[in-house]
């Protein structure tokens, strides 16, 4: 490494208002190597790199640092310099897809605007866009030119920014964590993507994520941060292999997809480091087999007709959207049962159609031995007083203008169970989800989202209920969270006994819940069997696609285009 | 004598809305900077009807009597004295039997050839036809025929002696001639459009709501005119007239005399105010038809209780004399000095008698500046006296237009006609079967039928006027009457020009003249 | 990372603390001050006025303003101050009915059209669309005469016309929060429509429909002006702000007095009331800035 | 975008048709039968029954409506009770006075409040935003009335600059263009207000969204994000804003046309209402109506050509 780092930042400090975002934070970066940037959020990971080329909101302020590029000082540099380097020879991809481009033009076009500066004619601007959106494998690229932003999926469009950015070769790419909004599998071919992409364009890449996996599988190097500080860093095998920092190792530690063992009490941020984790399987007489099953899907069939824009009797053609097809599935006593899928697989539909919120079109389903029946009000009512839901955004599914405490007894308030103390029932509930009583009078914008996902599993267990179906629990949840919530779901059904129906897309998280897999793909059961017989010998390739991607195994890439 | 009370109705049309009347200066706009040989007059509305059987507004009445000939018409200048028009001589010596000879040479426009004494025959006797329901039958009551004794020569029987006919009528408006001929080619029946006319101008376009142009006729032998144009604009609302006169849009209009100081004191550039008598009758009536309103002892009350001169005072800043009758000073059976004066005790105690305490009654009028000012007054008076009145300011349409529901609905009314030198006009309304058509008031007297009779044959003018006192007298008493003026108006006109005008300022166009 | 603010809890005490906020912002001030003075005046009008609005007192008319009438006199010699401190009465009555009565029934239209039974969705609006397609004013004009002027009339127009325009918010906002996780959530639990609607869903979207509904009452003042102006509004020996710019519109040729006194205390409560709205909004709900 | 379109303009239409049929029923419920409206005081019940039934007004009210429905649809809208002209002439004369005034309006408000409101929201919290900000909030308060009647006093009867009274049709363009100044600027400066803080507020909310920072991030130059990124997303609103305000303009411009006696739809309406002159304030009502749904439905249509999630979220 004789030449000079392509990047290098020194003593990089932002603040929002007052309250410091970043500290001081100094690193470098060599050509053609990919670097991550790691840490929980509100660590400051976004922040530092945008920063990096003064792309930062108005809100926040640059107050001391250095970024040398190639030997320039980007945060002095005049803004019209600055600019003719951005796009070219550093390049963005952002998280969002949804959002990073215009709505109001079409995908061409914005391409078209990137190479402006390019000496080459619209017409060859316009076929290099083509080629570039054929470089990310998007298929059709040449129509999909002219179509907009909302008329792509999500993968799609991480696609379209992905070619923005590389299609000029730049030295620089910063990726800001451009894979978390995509589901596991499509996590993976992106990551692919990109991988195969730097390889091809040598250019340096940093990127930044709250995924440990996803940097062991990509990275050279990596930086650790929390609270604004880098608290680590190192190449990755090293700092993997024996991290200096305790904040790197409990992440590391806490990660469910590094436990290879399944246990029933994931380490959290809080329990001492000194300790091994500790494997925990819970009483063996949990499930009650032999018993009638609390939950029983039969041959379940759900159809959506999405209306076209033209009504019926002008020749519209509502399409038909088959959701769920042909799904059985069943819950035992006591039993954990999770249902794996990703978006669009249809496992809320199923969840949802247990209570009664959408209509099945063939097949039954059965709770505790009544028969759901959209119909009849009694039987519904009487199956939501045994079951409980848990939504899968924590703080979305609790009403904004409501304290915890009346949304927490709300269930029984609807299954007209005024009578009893509700103070009291209130604080047992809470403390039982492990909240401060104190916690009754607050409003949900006032929680975090693992305070805000414990609220839900209290709601949930108002009712005593025989089932729970926690849609996504840990979703969108740090990874030491994530853990919490898991131990909280599991101690609990040892000690009541209910039966659990886990809706995730998240097989690490799985792995140290579920008795048994249920996996779900276009509405259709692909496998299903204990939980430790699909990990270790899944049978359906989507399977094992989803356990690779849940440990971010990228597959071994090929030199040959 | 509806058409007059319809003539009055357009002229408070005139004043309907400010929107319609300002709205209505729009046209003007549209001739700034036209040549100087255009003059430009401000009238109340777009006319109606120019059929001289169903005349209406003030505006039919303008071009009626501008555009068609009669035997005789009033001529423009400050007294009531009439001239003769087509008629080369008039016989009156006879009232019963009226010779004439016309002026040979008239010709008429669109080629219909020359006026003849047939023209009169048919003029006058169509109106006696069921079939065209005249709206003026009532003034022909009298004639039984025309009789043609020669091309321009004939004699008009009556079937008793009258000199109303003549001042009232054959002279007045509905006196007007049209040729038999082009009336006959329209079927008899034509609405807005005139057929042949005669005269200096003739119609030329015709924009609804935006303007009526009157041009030269070619055909016009008589003595020269000094405008080549004339182009009338309808707006309602006299401030509104004030306004456009002011920013130079018109070069003739009538205003409130209420602006009459105001007017002297900070006169528009170039601008001669002349202020002018009407004979319009403006008169509060009181219908005895109404339950509320059927004991006398009540009707007198609010003759009483209601302070005039205040309300001539606010609306025309005093230059309105408060009316004794329907007949305006001056002119024959004009009674004097036996106004009503305002007594509340008296007012009260009758109420009292006739057990009417707490009375609330409505007022209708025609929603306008002038009448607004009016109506709010009478309010408060009444109020004084422990009545409570309710404004029923309506638009003209409403006001005027009377189906049976209003007709028995009918409480107190303001409501101004227009008048006509001869005063048995106006009073010939107030009998029986007028009621629910024009006698709001349900005045029904067989003396007063008899009085009328009288009136309608005596030829002296002293005796009649005598008549005439007993006949105001009467309605006056009868207390649905409450004559409130005859209301005075300011003319206001370029000092380039002379504006030749009626005594009561109703443009004679041909008479306008170019200040040299 | 755009930094958006949330809607602050609607805590008791939260009052005191808003109500400084709001004062904090100088639109705000001037607007609580103007509206305060506008609300004493209207209320007090009786103790206030020199004399008696509907005195007539012909021989003083036209008068210009002078130490015996501050504001001058009209036609008839009523005494202009007395009238536009009444006129400050019909005026804020007719604001604040119409407002609460559009509000009410818009809001009950709109949550019965997005969270109601689906067949009635449509009809609702088609119906809010057809009398949106009515330009307020002429609408008032067509309607005016047949119901009679008056204040009934104006307050009927004012709320028909304006209901649609509160329904159809109300409605996007219900449809917008019935698509929300907690809702769903609330139906899992068995929750009955009307509950969720009521104890739930209309604490989130009442908010901002009051907000904007504060910000309709000047709206609502200048069309009560307007229509009295019309001769569709308020009815003499009532005094409205509108009749007063009438009269002055009418003898402006004789004097501009009248228009001023009228359009003055129109002006000052327009702004007035718009500034507080402003205000507020920007306070509680910055949210609503791009909508209208 | 076609279907949209279709589906949009149909909705136009159907809202059209119920707008004049309720409307129809209501006039026809105004004290006081046409018949001798049209005939004035000379109505004899015979000419009256005459009258009616040539108007149809025995029928059944369903019937009467659908058949003023058909005659509209000829472009029969009757005839004027006063000057017994076809009422489609009136219209012809006044309609288009109308639509200058409120294009003339429109024209002022957009012109004046883009520009400020993006400036602003460019320049967001400087001097000139505030004072934007103010003077905004300060126009929008002020009733036209109020405008036209000072304008009127001010500059036209006062200061003589321009003419008091009328739209100058006969007199060409020049004196039409002089003639509508003042009109214009009474019913469109509340709207300058209205629309820039509109753009102010939905430029500050686009330009700090994610794609103007990437769009940046590829380093194009600021103007180019401004106008064809940002503003373009950022007068969608505007224009919606607009296609509503249509009809707020028109309450404006009927006393514009009163105060300026300009010839318009308002000032026809006014009149005619007050005569009961029915088939001329309901054709005027109804061209009123028309003129509103045609911009409202060109404003839809026009936003899902900016924003085409317009499209789902639109309706």
């Amino acid at each position: 490494m004789a030449e000079e780092p392509l990047l290098e930042v020194h003593e990089l400090a932002v603040r929002y208002g007052s309250l410091p975002a970043v500290n001081w934070a100094s690193f470098s970066l060599e050509r053609n190597r990919v670097l991550g940037i790691v840490g929980e959020s509100g660590s400051g990971k976004s922040t530092l790199i945008w920063a990096l080329t003064r792309l930062l909101p108005d809100v926040a302020t640059i107050t001391s640092g250095s970024v040398y590029f190639e030997g320039q000082d980007l945060l002095r540099l005049p803004p019209d310099q600055l600019r003719r380097l951005r796009g070219t020879r550093i390049s963005y991809i952002s998280q969002d897809p949804m959002s990073a481009l215009t709505p109001a033009l079409p995908i061409g076009q914005q391409m078209m605007d990137v190479l402006y500066r390019e000496p080459w004619s619209q017409k060859e601007k316009w076929s290099r866009c083509i080629d570039a959106l054929d470089w990310v494998s998007l298929p059709d690229p040449a129509a999909r030119m002219k179509m907009y932003p909302y008329e792509l999926s999500g993968g799609q469009r991480q696609r379209v920014s992905i070619a923005m950015a590389l299609m000029l070769e730049p030295d620089l790419v910063i990726a800001d964590e451009p894979t978390t909004a995509l589901d596991a599998t499509l996590e993976v071919e992106i990551l692919d993507l990109l991988r195969r992409l730097q390889h091809e364009t040598e250019s340096a890449v940093i990127f930044v994520t709250h995924h440990l996996g996803v940097v062991s599988s990509l990275c050279d190097d990596v930086l650790v941060m929390n609270h604004g500080d880098i608290v680590e860093a190192g190449p990755v095998p090293e700092v993997f292999a024996n991290p200096a920092h305790d904040y790197t190792r409990m992440l590391l530690r806490c990660d469910p997809a590094r436990i290879e063992q399944p246990t029933r009490r994931l380490p959290s941020m809080a329990d001492d480091l000194a300790k091994p984790v500790k494997i925990v399987s819970g009483p063996k007489d949990r499930v009650k087999a032999d018993q009638a099953p609390v939950l029983d899907v039969a041959n379940l069939c759900v159809n959506f007709t999405k209306p076209d824009m033209l009504p019926k009797w002008l020749g519209g053609r509502p399409q038909l959207i088959r959701a769920v097809r042909d799904v059985s599935l069943s819950v035992r006593k006591g039993e954990t049962l999770a249902l794996v899928g990703e978006s669009g697989s249809g496992k809320t539909t199923i969840a949802r159609s247990v209570l009664g919120l959408v209509g099945a079109d063939s097949g039954s389903v059965t709770v505790t031995g009544r028969t759901v029946d959209r119909g009849n009000s009694q039987v519904l009512k009487s199956v939501r007083a045994c079951t409980s839901m848990m939504f899968q955004d924590p703080v979305g599914s609790l009403s904004p203008r409501v304290t915890i405490g009346e949304q927490i007894l709300e269930p029984l308030i609807v299954q007209g169970r005024r009578d009893l103390d509700r103070r009291e029932t209130l604080n047992r509930l809470l403390t039982n989800v492990g909240l401060p009583v104190s916690f009754a009078s607050r409003y949900p914008h006032q929680l975090s989202g693992g305070q805000a996902r414990r609220v839900g599993v209290a709601r949930a267990l108002a009712l005593d209920p025989e089932l729970i179906i926690a849609d996504e629990p840990t979703a969108g949840l740090d990874v030491s969270v994530q853990g919490e919530v898991l131990n909280l779901l599991n101690e609990i059904q040892e000690r009541t006994g209910v039966s659990i129906l886990i809706i995730t897309h998240n097989m690490s998280v799985v792995r140290h819940c579920a008795d048994r897999v249920v996996v779900l793909l276009k509405g259709e059961v692909v496998e299903t069997g204990p939980c430790a017989r699909i990990f270790d010998a899944p049978q359906h390739d989507y399977t094992r696609a989803l356990i690779a991607a849940s440990q971010h195994e990228l597959p071994e890439f090929s030199e040959t285009e | 004598m509806f058409h007059s009370k319809i003539g009055k109705l357009s002229k408070s049309y005139q004043r309907a809305a400010r929107t319609v009347a300002v709205a209505s200066c729009v046209w003007a706009t549209g001739l700034v900077g036209a040549s100087a040989e255009t003059l430009r007059i401000a009238v109340p509305s777009d006319p109606g009807y120019l059929d001289p059987a169903y005349w209406g507004s003030t505006v039919d009445q303008f071009l009626i009597d501008n555009l068609y000939p009669r035997l005789a018409k009033y001529a423009p200048g400050d007294e009531w004295t009439i001239e003769l028009d087509a008629a080369k001589s008039v016989d009156l010596s006879d009232p019963q039997h009226i010779k004439f000879e016309l002026k040979p040479g008239i010709m008429w426009t669109g080629g219909y050839g020359e006026l003849t004494a047939e023209d009169v025959e048919f003029s006058l006797e169509r109106h006696l036809d069921p079939d065209l329901e005249s709206g003026v039958v009532t003034e022909f009551e009298l004639l039984e025929d025309v009789e043609v004794t020669g091309t321009y020569t004939g004699i008009i029987h009556l079937s008793e002696p009258s000199t109303t006919f003549w001042t009232s009528t054959l002279v007045y408006t509905s006196g007007a001639i049209i040729s038999k001929k082009a009336a006959e080619e329209a079927g008899g029946y034509f609405e807005a459009t005139p057929v042949a006319t005669t005269g200096p101008y003739k119609l030329g376009t015709f924009e609804p709501g935006n303007k009526l142009v009157l041009e030269l006729n070619p055909d016009w032998t008589g003595e020269p005119v000094d405008f080549d144009q004339i182009v009338l604009l309808p707006i309602g609302d006299e401030n509104a007239a004030e306004l456009a006169f002011a920013a130079g849009e018109i070069d003739y209009t009538r205003s409130s005399a209420g602006n009459y100081d105001t007017l002297v004191a900070n006169p528009p550039e170039g601008a001669v105010v002349k202020l002018a008598q009407t004979i319009d009758p403006l008169f509060l009536g009181i219908s005895q038809t109404n339950e509320k309103l059927s004991d006398i002892k009540v009707r007198r009350a609010i003759q009483l209780a209601l302070d005039i001169p205040t309300v001539i005072q606010a609306t025309t800043s005093g230059y309105g004399k408060q009316a004794t009758g329907f007949v305006a000073e001056g002119l024959v059976g004009h009674r004097d000095g036996e106004a009503l004066t305002r007594d509340l005790d008296k007012a009260r105690d009758l109420l009292a008698e006739a057990g009417a305490e707490g009375l609330t009654v409505r007022l209708d009028y025609v929603n306008n500046t002038e009448r607004d000012t009016a109506a709010q007054i009478m309010q408060a008076n009444l109020a004084e006296a422990g009545i409570t009145l309710e404004l029923n300011g309506q638009d003209e349409g409403t006001f005027w237009s009377l189906d049976e529901i209003r007709a028995a609905d009918l409480q107190l009314h303001l409501k101004a006609w227009t008048g006509n030198p001869d005063g048995y006009y106006t009073m010939q309304y107030f009998v029986e079967d007028q009621i629910g058509y024009w006698n709001w008031e349900g005045y029904a007297s067989d003396d007063y039928v008899a009085l009328l009779h009288e009136a309608r044959i005596t030829v002296d003018d002293t005796a009649r006027g005598e008549i005439y006192k007993k006949m105001q007298a009467m309605l006056e008493d009868s207390g649905s009457f409450v004559f409130v003026s005859q209301e005075p108006t300011v003319i206001l006109h370029r000092d380039t020009l002379e504006p030749g005008i009626l005594p009561d300022g109703r443009p004679v166009f041909h008479a306008f003249r170019k200040v040299k | 990372m755009s930094v958006t603010e949330t809607n602050p809890p609607a805590e008791r005490g939260a009052f005191l603390d808003g109500f400084l906020r709001l004062m904090s912002d100088p639109m705000g001030a001037i607007g609580v001050v103007l509206v305060t003075l506008l609300v004493l005046s209207a209320v007090f009008a009786g103790v206030l006025s020199p004399y008696d609005p509907a005195a007539i007192d012909v021989p003083s008319k036209l008068q210009a303003p002078s130490w015996e009438h501050w504001l001058g006199t009209d036609q008839l010699g009523r005494d202009v101050l007395s009238r536009a401190l009444y006129g400050g009465q019909i005026a804020l009555s007719v604001a604040l009915i119409s407002t609460a009565l559009a509000v009410g029934f818009g809001v009950i239209l709109g949550m019965i059209a997005g969270f109601g039974p689906k067949w009635l969705d449509n009809p609702i609006v088609l119906a809010f669309d057809t009398v949106r397609a009515y330009p307020v004013i002429i609408l008032a004009l067509a309607v005016g005469p047949i119901f009679g002027a008056g204040l009934n009339t104006v307050i009927g127009i004012l709320v028909v016309t304006s209901v649609p325009y509160y329904g159809r918010i109300v409605r996007t906002s219900v449809i917008a929060a019935s698509k929300a996780d907690y809702v769903e959530a609330l139906m899992a639990m068995g929750m009955s429509r009307a509950r969720i609607l009521a104890r739930h869903i209309l604490p989130n979207i009442i908010g901002p429909i009051l907000i904007l509904a504060s910000m309709d009452i000047p709206v609502f003042i200048a069309a009560e002006a307007g229509l009295s102006f019309l001769g569709v509004g308020v009815k003499p020996p009532q005094s409205s702000w509108g009749l007063i710019l009438d009269d002055g519109y009418k003898f402006i040729r004789q004097t501009y007095w009248l228009v001023i006194a009228g359009s003055v205390p129109l002006i000052t409560a327009t702004l007035g009331f718009t500034f507080l709205g402003e205000a507020l909004r920007d306070t509680f709900d910055p949210k609503l800035r791009r909508g209208v | 975008m076609l279907v949209y379109s279709l589906k949009r303009i149909g909705l136009g239409i159907l809202v059209l048709i119920l707008a004049i049929s309720s409307l129809y029923m209501l006039i026809q419920a105004a004290p006081g039968d046409p018949a001798s409206a049209m005939l004035g005081p000379r109505a004899t019940p015979a000419l009256k029954a005459a009258i009616t039934e040539k108007l149809g007004l025995d029928q059944p009210m369903p019937v009467q409506v659908f058949n003023y429905l058909i005659s509209v649809l000829q472009g029969d809208l009757g005839t004027d009770l006063k000057s017994k002209q076809p009422v489609l002439n009136t219209l012809k004369i006044h309609l288009p006075r109308t639509l200058e005034l409120l294009g003339a309006s429109v024209l002022v408000a957009a012109l004046i409040g883009i520009p400020l409101g993006s400036i602003a929201a460019v320049r967001r919290n400087s001097l000139f935003d505030r004072a934007i900000g103010l003077l905004s909030v300060s126009v929008i308060a002020v009733p036209a009335v109020i405008i036209a009647i000072f304008g009127m006093l001010i500059f036209a009867a006062g200061l003589g600059w321009v003419p008091a009274i009328g739209a100058g049709e006969d007199e060409g363009l020049l004196s039409l263009l002089h003639h509508l100044i003042l009109p214009a600027i009474a019913v469109g400066i509340g709207w300058v207000g209205y629309i820039a803080r509109l753009v102010r507020a939905s430029m500050i909310e686009v330009l700090s969204a994610n794609y103007v920072r990437n769009a940046r991030a590829f380093g194009l130059p600021e103007r180019r994000i401004i106008y064809r990124y940002a503003l373009r997303i950022a007068v969608a609103p505007t224009i919606t804003v607009i296609g509503i305000g249509v009809g707020v303009m028109m309450g404006s411009a009927v006393f514009v046309e009163i105060v300026f006696a300009r010839p318009g739809i308002g000032k026809l309406m006014y009149e005619a209402v007050l005569l009961r002159n029915y088939p001329v304030s309901l054709g005027a009502v109804l061209a009123a109506s028309g003129v509103l749904i045609v911009a409202t439905t060109i404003s839809d249509i026009l936003n899902a050509l900016i924003d085409p999630r317009f499209m789902e979220s639109g309706e």
